[in-house]
């Protein structure tokens, strides 16, 4: 095994070692804002991971809509609710303990049963190289309905929070 | 679009209606064209329609079969013949016309067009539907929207009236629906099929039984004595162009309904009905005419004068010979066209006085000459003066009638006197005499008015003068009908 | 390529979902919860592309797949956000455990 | 020559009548002239046909209309010398009563409207004079009776007129229903409505009854009578015609005197056939003619209305014309329409010129005119003379014609009445001439003054047709036109007797000379002679109550049972629907309690004990989402774990 390979490999595990200290910090920090940070490096994070998978597309889509979209609405967010979260008030509730258990629990048993199972690996498909056309020729042609239904919940969505989000106007007679 | 055009006529309406509701209620002027292009393109796809439709063909054409509930043969059957299609012709152009009267209703249009699209798909529906299935959907179908126009948008009693129109005509399709079943299930195998049920032989008693249950629901349609007095109110409440439906349309739905129906489905029954038929239709005819003659509400009186008119048709009905038919036939479209025009002209008359107190009114000649020149010319038509087409269909029916049974004849010809009292007198007291002053101010009849009148002048003169031109489309297919009931 | 186990891979999204969960429950603020169920989603995501990749003949599917969690990973956010903000418009709080209508 | 040009003779009227109703405004005075010219055109195409007619010729074509059953109804027209002789007429009557009306309408508000209603008149008549057939000619006859509806009512702003309309027009159509079924019967008894075909049938049956149905004929024959009886104004329906003078003097003239009412002789005319084959109906047309010819000749008597005295006139000479076609006498019934139609409409049109030179209707108001009114007073006095039946003007001839059909016959009774007819119809209408005419001027606020050029020519054009029309039936022409006549249908004809000549002429100038007697110089006798027989001179000046009874036996009954029936409608039957609406009301309150009290009462004590446990179930509900989102977590953990254990 050349030593990039290995190289390569254990970073990789470092990546996702620092993934997911990223993401105990999403769900510890006080500081909302620092949280949004924080999941702006995990999913940057993740995307590296997808390149290690060979899902270059997919990774640059991650970046671009995820830290690029999200977070930032995300971000906006926060600090149009700002005056509260700045205020570094106890953020989490009561029933952490419990929930801390019960997923200790769920790691456990999800775990041990993904070791367990013989997962069906075939060599021939981590050869193949998949490409952006491929993707593309899926999207457009087996999965086109579903594309399409896609782009209608993203234009009921965008029309959605214009109304949820928008002032209430003066009640009008419809 | 050639092989579904029954489709197309029955269902633009619906379409018509649904981009009604698309509309925002605010933009009146964009319903109420949408409204009277759907009509006219109904019209203009009847037009198309009858140049396909072959005269002298005397069974069913223009056939659509389709699969609906499999499970209970239930089919979606279109097609039409020398009966239904006059019926589908006076539809699209009363439609197309009540349309355009109907441009004068201010509130609420949105739902008052999508409503009256609605109305017109039932219509068109009815009259070409062969299912009997689909035809009692259809049936109700007309009903629904009806209820509403009328409870809406009528007068001082709308919900009275409404209430009175809905329960009535339920009461008598709730028969007509134990009638269909009755059939269904007396067919072996079980079909709701025109075009197979005509020829099965049936039973007397079991003719009588349900040829009664279809007389009942179609009877209150026409309307029949003494099943009529939904009429009046209906018509009085109705905002006009609703009336002019209900006169030029709704009530030729039930006598189209026995010549679809109930004469090739029970020919046995109908020989022993005939001479109730004949009685009902003179007592109609006679008992239409007076109490026309004691109105003072105009609407009413022409309400009452089309339980009279519709009495002609049934006695060309009850006759059962080819005149009779050719007659009835006839008067069916000559009462929606002529009948339809008086309506609308009531409706001119009151959208300027607001009030139909015929006793009212006076000497209107003088200020609106235009409107007492259409008025004239409806009223004589009405009481039948030949080379109008009133005539025509009434000397046809008497004709007739008078093969069947004199004392028939000479009694019904009494109203044939009575409406010209009751028109002439009608004439008289709203447009000679000296003028009210009260109504001085009075503006003539104006162009959209004029536009909903004329077509009909047309067509009353034009069938009037030369009678051929619509019977030639119906001759065939009635005289097939009369082989089917003579022979059996 | 880099050639990890299968399982690493998916032990590894496991973390990081349950992390996620973590987040969603016992977060207060409404926008933390939000954010807890994107990490979630992306956890979700390495899954369906491992999976994809290691055991499918056609990788895209997979991709696609993610592709469209993305999607509604995005409107999820627009969404959310957009009640979040009414609701802070007319409660003036965000936290979870002040709005209580449900209660019995 | 074609024959098919006659065509235009109903259209051309009709084609002007057409314009002046669509157009009427813009043509204003234009619009008499072209209801004259169509009428002059038609009367140009129409003479030449009928010089044709009259030497010999005979013309007929047809086209189909309508399927009766599966035998065509044909239309078309027939020229035979009975349709010849009317077209001749009507046309030049029709013409100079329009030019006339040109002059006489002048300045009228609605005068296009006139012309139109007057063309649609002539084109009806016309349209019924050349039809072959009894549905053709009910068409044409039942628009006449329209026509004369809206002219009865064209000064509608006075409520006499729209009455008079109506009046008229309801009782004619009694009349015409009868004629409807009339020919009804008719076509089930023969199985054609055309004229020649029934003409060709009855010829054949003849002597032969038994082929034909003759109590179904003789049904037809009366029914179609009652047309005459509506149209012709004859006795008990005559009542409308006096009334009809509400409208303008040309209508009067033209619908009401020489064409439309004559229209009713014609049509008995027409069926002579049918009249002639079936027994026992010609001694009702009779007894109908000499009833009213007397009735209305002794109702003249009295009345004081010019125009009133010329309609009981005309009805009374209708009934002259109806006597004779019951008397078999075709040709002189005939014969007496065309000499009526010129004399008559002659002396309406003279009335019409009194009448627009005064702006006064009662004669006691005149008087004195003659030197006023030239023109007018002596073709009225011409028109009366030949009315009265002096020779040699054309009236004597024909009136005397119809007395030797009465006297040829043997009717003796129908003879004196008719003598006695004639002596009061020469007493009334120089009573008329006296007290108009002559004397001194009673009223002095009438300023009378000759009518115009455009007046008095039609005037004289029709006292020359009054004086010589009568030539053709004369024996200076060998009574020819009776000899033409009869080339259509054979009818007994009778030798022309002296002695009925004399008593005729005898009975003129008996009348004239006591109508001069008593209004030029012993004045005080007409007020005596009402005195000494007052049941008498009521019965006359009230025109036998007629109009009363009517009243109060027909109209008011027919409106109560109207008004009877609709209250019917409104309490039986509605009662019934309501009636049965209120019932099923109630039904269903009753049923609302047992809803209420009994069904709900279980429906709710569930709810009670499901509320109560649900008061410990539902602390679980906090209303924190992350609280149940836990309890998902959880269980669905906890179901990992079974499903694990189980595996």
């Amino acid at each position: 095994m050349p030593i990039l390979e290995i190289a390569a490999k254990f970073g990789t595990y470092a990546v996702m070692a620092v993934i997911l200290i990223f993401a105990l910090g999403v769900v510890t920090f006080r500081n909302l804002f620092h949280c949004a940070l924080c999941l702006a490096a995990a999913l940057i994070g993740t995307a590296v991971i997808y390149v290690v998978l060979q899902a270059e597309y997919l990774a640059a889509i991650q970046i671009l809509l995820y830290v690029g979209a999200v977070v930032t609405l995300i971000i906006f967010a926060i600090m149009l609710t700002e005056h509260l979260a700045g205020k570094t008030a106890r953020q989490n509730n009561s029933q952490s303990l419990l929930a801390i258990v019960g997923l200790l629990g769920f790691v456990t048993l999800l775990a041990t049963l993904i070791l367990k199972t013989p997962w069906p690996v075939t060599p021939t498909a981590l050869q193949a190289k998949n490409s952006v056309m491929g993707l593309g020729k899926a999207l457009m042609g087996t999965y086109v309905f579903p594309f399409e239904v896609i782009s209608i919940i993203l234009i009921a969505a965008l029309i959605g929070t214009v109304v949820i989000a928008k002032k209430d106007a003066p009640e009008e007679p419809l | 679009m050639t092989s579904h055009i029954l489709s197309w006529i029955i269902f633009t309406p619906l379409i018509g209606a649904f981009a009604v509701l698309f509309v925002p209620k605010n933009a009146t002027a964009c319903i109420k064209w949408i409204a009277l292009i759907t009509t006219g393109i109904v019209t203009a796809l009847t037009g198309y329609a009858l140049t396909l439709f072959q005269p002298a063909q005397a069974g069913f054409q223009m056939i659509e079969r389709g699969v609906w509930i499999p499970q209970f043969n239930v089919q979606y059957l279109l097609g039409t013949d020398g009966i239904s299609f006059p019926m589908v012709v006076l539809t699209a152009i009363i439609s197309l016309l009540a349309c355009l009267a109907s441009f004068g209703i201010k509130e609420r249009q949105k739902e008052y067009y999508a409503l009256y699209l609605l109305l017109e798909t039932g219509m068109m529906g009815t009259f070409l539907a062969l299912d009997l299935f689909l035809f009692y959907v259809l049936w109700e179908v007309v009903l629904v929207p009806m209820y509403f126009l009328i409870g809406i948008w009528g007068g001082p009693r709308r919900e009275y009236a409404a209430i009175k129109f809905f329960l009535y005509t339920l009461a008598g399709s709730l028969f007509m629906l134990l009638g269909i079943l009755g059939v269904y299930f007396a067919a072996t195998p079980h079909t709701f099929d025109m075009t197979q049920l005509a020829g099965m032989p049936r039973g007397l008693f079991f003719q009588q039984i349900v040829f009664m249950a279809f007389f009942l629901g179609f009877a209150i349609k026409v309307p029949i004595f003494p099943f009529h007095t939904w009429l009046p109110d209906a018509h009085v409440e109705a905002p006009t162009p609703i009336s002019v439906i209900l006169a030029g349309v709704l009530l030729k739905m039930g006598t189209y309904g026995f010549f679809r129906f109930s004469y090739p489905l029970f020919p046995e029954a109908t020989h022993w009905f005939q001479p109730a038929m004949a009685v009902l239709a003179i007592v109609g005819i006679i008992y239409g005419g007076f109490v026309a003659l004691a109105q003072t509400d105009f609407k009413k009186m022409v309400a009452y004068s089309s339980v009279s008119h519709m009495g002609f048709v049934l006695l060309g009905l009850a006759a059962l010979n080819a005149d009779g038919f050719r007659g009835a036939m006839l008067q069916m479209f000559t009462h929606g066209t002529i009948t339809g025009g008086l309506f609308l002209l009531v409706g001119v008359l009151y959208d300027r006085a607001h009030t139909r107190d015929l006793n009212g009114f006076g000497g209107l000649g003088v200020k609106m000459p235009a409107y007492a020149g259409f008025l004239t010319f409806f009223a004589l038509a009405s009481l039948g003066l030949p080379s109008l087409s009133g005539f025509v269909s009434e000397f046809l029916a008497l004709l007739g009638s008078y093969q069947y049974s004199k004392p028939v004849t000479a009694l019904s010809t009494i109203g044939i006197i009575l409406a010209a009292a009751y028109l002439l007198y009608m004439v008289q007291r709203v447009l000679l005499g000296k003028l009210n002053p009260k109504w001085a101010q009075l503006p003539d009849i104006n162009l959209r008015e004029v536009l909903t009148l004329v077509p009909l002048m047309v067509l009353i003169l034009g069938i009037g003068v030369y009678p051929r031109i619509i019977l030639d489309y119906m001759i065939p297919t009635l005289d097939a009908l009369l082989k089917t009931i003579k022979v059996s | 390529m880099i050639v990890l186990p299968l399982s690493h891979i998916l032990i590894f999204s496991l973390v990081l979902f349950a992390i996620g969960v973590y987040g969603a429950l016992v977060r207060r603020n409404i926008i933390g919860i939000l954010i807890s169920i994107e990490l979630m989603l992306n956890a979700a995501n390495i899954n369906l592309i491992a999976f994809s990749k290691y055991t499918s003949l056609s990788p895209e599917t997979g991709q696609i797949f993610a592709l469209f969690v993305i999607a509604i990973a995005a409107t999820a956010a627009a969404v959310g956000l957009a009640i979040v903000l009414a609701l802070y418009r007319v409660r003036k709080t965000v936290q979870a455990d002040e709005v209580n209508l449900l209660k019995w | 020559m074609t024959s098919d040009q006659i065509i235009l003779v109903p259209l051309l009227p009709f084609l002007a009548f057409a314009a002046n109703i669509l157009a009427g405004r813009w043509l204003k005075n234009r619009a008499a002239w072209l209801s004259v010219a169509t009428s002059s055109v038609a009367c140009v195409i129409a003479l030449p046909i009928c010089w044709a007619v009259f030497q010999g010729a005979h013309f007929a074509h047809q086209g189909t209309w309508l399927m009766l059953g599966t035998v065509p109804l044909k239309f078309g027209y027939l020229m035979d010398p009975l349709s010849a002789t009317l077209l001749f007429m009507v046309t030049i009557v029709g013409t100079l009563i329009q030019i006339y009306a040109a002059g006489y309408m002048h300045g009228d508000p609605r005068y296009s409207r006139f012309f139109a209603y007057v063309s649609l008149f002539m084109s009806a008549m016309l349209t019924l004079v050349v039809s072959d057939n009894y549905l053709l000619f009910f068409m044409a006859w039942e628009i006449m009776g329209l026509c004369s509806y809206l002219l009865i009512g064209f000064y509608f702003e006075k409520d006499s007129a729209a009455n008079a309309s109506l009046k008229a027009f309801l009782t004619t159509r009694i009349g015409d229903v009868g004629f409807l079924l009339g020919f009804l019967t008719l076509f089930a008894a023969l199985g054609t409505l055309n004229f020649s075909e029934m003409n060709t049938l009855m010829a054949g049956a003849h002597g032969s009854h038994a082929t034909l149905n003759t109590g179904l004929l003789t049904l037809a024959a009366l029914l179609i009578f009652c047309g005459t009886i509506g149209k012709s104004a004859q006795f008990p329906l005559h009542v409308w015609l006096p009334d009809a003078m509400e409208g303008p003097t040309p209508v009067s003239a033209l619908i009401h005197a020489a064409t439309m009412v004559a229209a009713g002789v014609f049509l008995v005319a027409r069926s002579f056939t049918l009249f002639m084959a079936v027994p026992n109906i010609l001694p009702i047309v009779t007894a109908i003619g000499t009833i009213t010819a007397f009735m209305a000749a002794f109702i003249a008597l009295t009345q004081n209305d010019i125009k009133r005295i010329l309609a009981y006139s005309t009805i009374s000479q209708l009934g002259y014309m109806v006597t004779a076609m019951g008397l078999s006498g075709l040709g002189a019934g005939t014969f007496h329409l065309i000499t009526h139609a010129f004399f008559k409409a002659l002396l309406f049109l003279g009335a019409g010129s009194v009448i627009h030179g005064t702006h006064v209707q009662d004669i006691r108001e005149m008087g004195g005119l003659f030197k006023k009114m030239p023109h007018t007073a002596v073709t009225f006095i011409i028109a009366s003379l030949a009315l009265s039946g002096v020779p040699p003007l054309s009236g004597f001839w024909s009136k005397d014609e119809i007395l030797l059909s009465a006297f040829g016959a043997g009717n003796f009774l129908v003879f004196g009445i008719l003598l006695l007819t004639a002596l009061m119809t020469a007493f009334y209408m120089f009573r008329l001439i006296f007290l108009t005419f002559f004397g001194a001027a009673r009223n002095a606020k009438v300023h009378a003054h000759e009518s115009p050029a455009l007046m008095t020519g039609p005037l004289w054009c029709l006292a020359v047709g009054s004086i010589v029309i009568g030539i053709p039936g004369s024996p200076f022409m060998h009574h020819w036109f009776q000899k033409f006549i009869a080339h259509m249908v054979h009818y007994p004809e009778y030798e022309p007797s002296g002695l009925v000549m004399a008593c005729s002429i005898a009975v003129a100038i008996l009348g004239i000379t006591l109508a001069g007697v008593m209004y030029l110089k012993q004045k005080h006798w007409a007020a005596a002679v009402a005195k000494n027989f007052p049941l008498f001179y009521r019965l006359s000046f009230n025109k036998f109550y007629f109009d009363e009874f009517y009243a109060a036996y027909v109209v008011k009954p027919f409106n109560a049972l109207g008004h009877v029936l609709f209250g019917f409608d409104e309490t039986v039957i509605d009662g019934a629907v309501n009636g049965t609406g209120r019932n099923t009301l109630f039904l269903s309150e009753i049923k609302n309690w047992i809803d209420q009290y009994i069904v709900d009462g279980a429906v709710n004590f569930m709810g009670t004990a499901v509320y109560f446990l649900n008061s410990f179930v539902k602390r679980i509900q906090t209303g924190f989402v992350q609280n149940y989102l836990l309890i998902v977590f959880l269980v669905l953990v906890a179901f990992l774990i079974l499903e694990l254990k189980l595996a």
